[in-house]
């Protein structure tokens, strides 16, 4: 089965086989077999990403920006290059608006420091969702605390759908900031952000998407959606660990402060006082991981060689196949949307705790994730305090999906004998 | 099948009926025990007298593991000393860690755990209640 | 010459051969010839750390702490691994006093953020020195901003020595912390800090040293030294850029704030609050960068092998030779002391513009930095926009350097016509 | 040797003997252009009528290819429209950075600087004090 998929469905029919085969990970002799569904959390990388931070290691490792010589040139050309793939990608107007991060995790910080600590005042509003990840809650937490602005959430239904009505009803010109996930990474939920956008811009309000889960499966232009924050990691997206970017709007970019501080950030420095380099160097202090953000340009040319677009028919087509198999099995619940929804489905089995469940999994060399995902107001709300949950991406077939399937069944019935 | 090495018959009957399951009323040491990773919590409530540990009991939520865990082990604690109990502690650490050989002779129902050392992910759902108890035994309480 | 270097003087006399057969960058045909003199800047990394890095990608990439099957967990024990062998190498008491960054600069940072904005406060002083990098000063004026601390300088003489009695004079009950490099990255000087930290602690006051340039090169014991944080950069001691270290004392640590906030660090959440892992993990919010941890963990190793102490002798051993041949050029000025340094020599040469110097070396393969080295407050004391700057680790030879003093000669002839 | 390619007999006159050095009285514009990462600084200030640059000058720090590159550029705008200013950046530009063939004939001295795009580390020198010209003539001034 999985050798016929077809992943690109346009002319030169890149198959399924041939996407996997870039991928070490898989042909590893330890790996052989294993069926990876975790990529909501990290995903595997292509081999065109590892040779990338090979090499600058190899053939031209330096400090970028700083130095005198050749290699020192080609870092920071390189680097800069990876930039603009960045802002190509995401469809930015230009690559001065893409600062480079760790992750998603500290652009939304950055976000939270360097707009919302200066833009904020005590009674401003910001409207965030009851399905964020924590990276996306806790930064607005604190810079509420440390405003006394106030953050009002939007909650979501049964079937993950965020709750709209209520989301108009919280928006005021109180409101200073929608913070808002472009997919849910427990309920693959994908909130109708033109609509929110368009009604934020209305009365005047910034938002910020935190695209984590929806780079790596989506097209994403911010132009065309209007965002005036948008945040991403690289590793998730088959870069290294430890890239990532924060998009912002020039000007808001222009007038944010910088967070950290150090060398490569200034314009001047004095004994007490110092002044800032252009953006987007005045959000970057000290080195930075050049090899990371170099190998998410590789990525990206990777992804844009398969084409974005037809990813994203691959992994939806995996999971309206997952989600297909999935309700036939008895006790099995899912959570989230049926239609319309990323490749990372969240659910319980019977009575099984996620944990336990995973580990069978584990044993039939399935790697799923439990837990509470780093959204514990999700777990709140459905009232459980864990959930497994498998991910797809694009190396993934519908013949493992049939393994996995195969063996939730075989879960159930193991774990049948508990009752 | 290699699973019911981990998940013994032991196991599975503490789980589906915990023994001390509950709070202690009047508790001398109350602890919390949490793995902030995956979201298991779980917590203790002790009565001490004359050093020993008279009454023991635990609340929570969290997988087979945790669960069966806690409840073996306050079977296990109670009417022992608080240096059985830091012993049985090290020992129980130990053998789930495989970190070199145990003797189980006197662990009674604590062996059932022997297979968790297998599992290296599980480890800590197993040690969850022997860490609290442990913070416990050192006074850490709150 | 250099075959017969030994770096290593004990019973198995590793040559600098050896060592250097290590490194792929100085294997590559593009780079064959090449003379770097930058390692200050940064390192050249063994293949033992590219290894590691690569062998993490393609064999167990996964997120740590988050997984409930193998690959996970092992990524998870790899990474704490390297956790306990940085805390082994700077001589911690235990790993949990480890906390991983980027780098420097961010340690510095979350120091000034966690530790400064909620421990200073108007009229407490805070003493550094003239010669420190833009990242351990800038960070301190913002947190001196913020709270109206005032920050003291302790300037340094024509040698580059640290001018003690200002010190001395300087210290006082309002002193709430001093923050002083280990050794400069423009001048090579190594301050006493036995006797700076026995005064500080005297007073009450705590100290930050910045361990960027002497990790590489000197045996550091935090606990001997009696630092209270100590901050180094990876990338700069054989890691993987991108990765890094803060250490503070435990009761520091647990004391001290988080900085970033998302998955991970957090113990519980709620909708308006919420509540901080241990140490070290509260201040390791979402995703780190773990090959570049476990990266930094087979960079110790290796310098393990070799051993700091032999690393240290042949380091200094090049600087004292380098500094005799320098000292022998016309109108070449050395900035710093000539003893009890490290391996890193500024420089100018007569009235040739360092950026024109390098542009010279560089034509002759060989690479050193030009510019302010992020030190724009030692630019000011010497009272010059730039310097030349050549620095040396363990895989340079006495021929390097012999070729670069060559050079030195050629340059000056070259640009002597200028005059 | 090659290095003379980069450093022109006409480099070395200018940056030993830079024309136009110091600040133009009563200038229209005064632009601080600077390379942060290298630190080099440059002030340049000009003096506008009719669209012609009447007056221009330059003062500040770095090494030979941005002070020559200075000297040069102020000798060649001067007189100039800014219009015909603005075309000379563009060729200059182009021409440093290596992006096509550039037609140097109505360059002058400008062409001595065409060895700098073998030498990618100079390029921001070479550009230090025209990319300060350009924000004076999209009016940034300050
Ligand atoms: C003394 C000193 N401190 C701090 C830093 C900052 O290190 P990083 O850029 O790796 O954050 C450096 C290196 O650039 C340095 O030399
Ligand atoms: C929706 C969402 N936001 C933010 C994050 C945080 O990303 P990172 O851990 O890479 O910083 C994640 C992933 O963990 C996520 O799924």
């Amino acid at each position: 089965m999985s050798g016929a998929e077809t992943i690109l469905k346009s002319k030169n029919r890149i198959t399924i086989d041939n996407v996997r085969e870039q991928f070490p990970f898989f042909q590893q002799p330890q790996n052989r077999g294993l069926i990876y569904l975790d990529s909501a959390a990290t995903a595997q990388r292509p081999q065109q990403v590892l040779d990338a931070w090979q090499e600058f290691n190899v053939l031209y490792n330096a400090n970028s920006h700083r130095g005198a010589y050749k290699i020192a040139e080609r870092a920071t050309d390189e680097y800069e290059r990876a930039r603009a793939k960045v802002a190509d990608f995401i469809g930015a107007a230009s690559p001065e608006e893409i600062v480079f991060v760790r992750g998603a995790t500290e652009a939304v910080n950055f976000a939270a420091y360097g707009w919302g600590l200066h833009n904020l005042k005590a009674g401003d509003e910001i409207i965030i969702t009851e399905m964020e990840h924590h990276s996306n809650l806790i930064p607005w937490q604190m810079a509420a605390q440390k405003t006394g602005a106030v953050l009002k959430f939007v909650g979501f239904d049964e079937t993950g759908m965020l709750n709209m009505p209520q989301f108009y009803d919280l928006l005021s010109p109180k409101t200073r900031l929608i913070t808002v996930t472009h997919m849910s990474n427990v309920l693959g939920t994908i909130p109708d952000l033109a609509a929110i956008i368009k009604a934020a811009h209305a009365t005047g309000a910034l938002v910020l998407v935190d695209g984590a889960q929806s780079v790596p499966h989506i097209p994403v232009n911010v132009v065309e959606l209007d965002a005036d924050f948008y945040v991403f990691s690289g590793h998730k997206v088959l870069g290294p660990m430890g890239s990532g970017a924060l998009y912002a709007r020039r000007e808001i970019l222009e007038k944010m402060e910088p967070v950290f501080f150090g060398g490569s950030m200034i314009s001047d420095v004095d004994y007490t006082h110092s002044t800032w380099n252009d953006i987007p160097w005045k959000f970057e202090a000290g080195t930075q991981n050049l090899p990371g953000a170099i190998g998410l340009g590789a990525a990206i040319d990777f992804i844009n060689k398969i084409g974005i677009g037809n990813i994203h028919r691959h992994d939806r087509d995996l999971t309206d196949y997952a989600l297909a198999g999935m309700q036939g099995i008895k006790d099995l619940r899912i959570y989230g949307p049926m239609h319309n929804r990323g490749p990372v489905i969240s659910f319980s089995l019977g009575a099984i705790h996620p944990h336990d469940l995973a580990t069978f999994l584990d044993s039939r060399n399935i790697a799923i994730r439990s837990g509470h995902h780093c959204a514990k107001l999700i777990m709140k709300r459905l009232r459980v305090p864990a959930t497994a949950r498998a991910s797809f991406y694009l190396y993934n077939t519908k013949s493992e999906i049939d393994e996995f399937i195969h063996n939730l069944e075989n879960a159930r019935e193991y774990f049948s004998k508990w009752n | 099948m290699e699973l019911d090495n981990l998940y013994q018959e032991i196991i599975l009957e503490h789980y589906k009926h915990p023994r001390n399951h509950g709070a202690v009323t009047n508790a001398d040491v109350i602890i919390n025990g949490k793995n902030p990773f995956c979201g298991d919590e779980i917590v203790l409530s002790l009565k001490v007298k004359d050093n020993i540990v008279t009454e023991v009991a635990f609340e929570g939520h969290g997988c087979a593991i945790s669960q069966a865990s806690a409840s073996v082990m306050t079977e296990q604690i109670k009417g022992k000393s608080l240096q059985e109990a830091k012993q049985l502690f090290e020992q129980f650490t130990k053998m789930v860690k495989g970190e070199g050989d145990v003797d189980t002779e006197n662990m009674d129902e604590l062996a059932a755990f022997q297979g968790v050392c297998d599992y290296p992910t599980r480890v800590k759902c197993a040690l969850l209640s022997w860490n609290a108890l442990k913070k416990a035994l050192e006074g850490n309480q709150k």
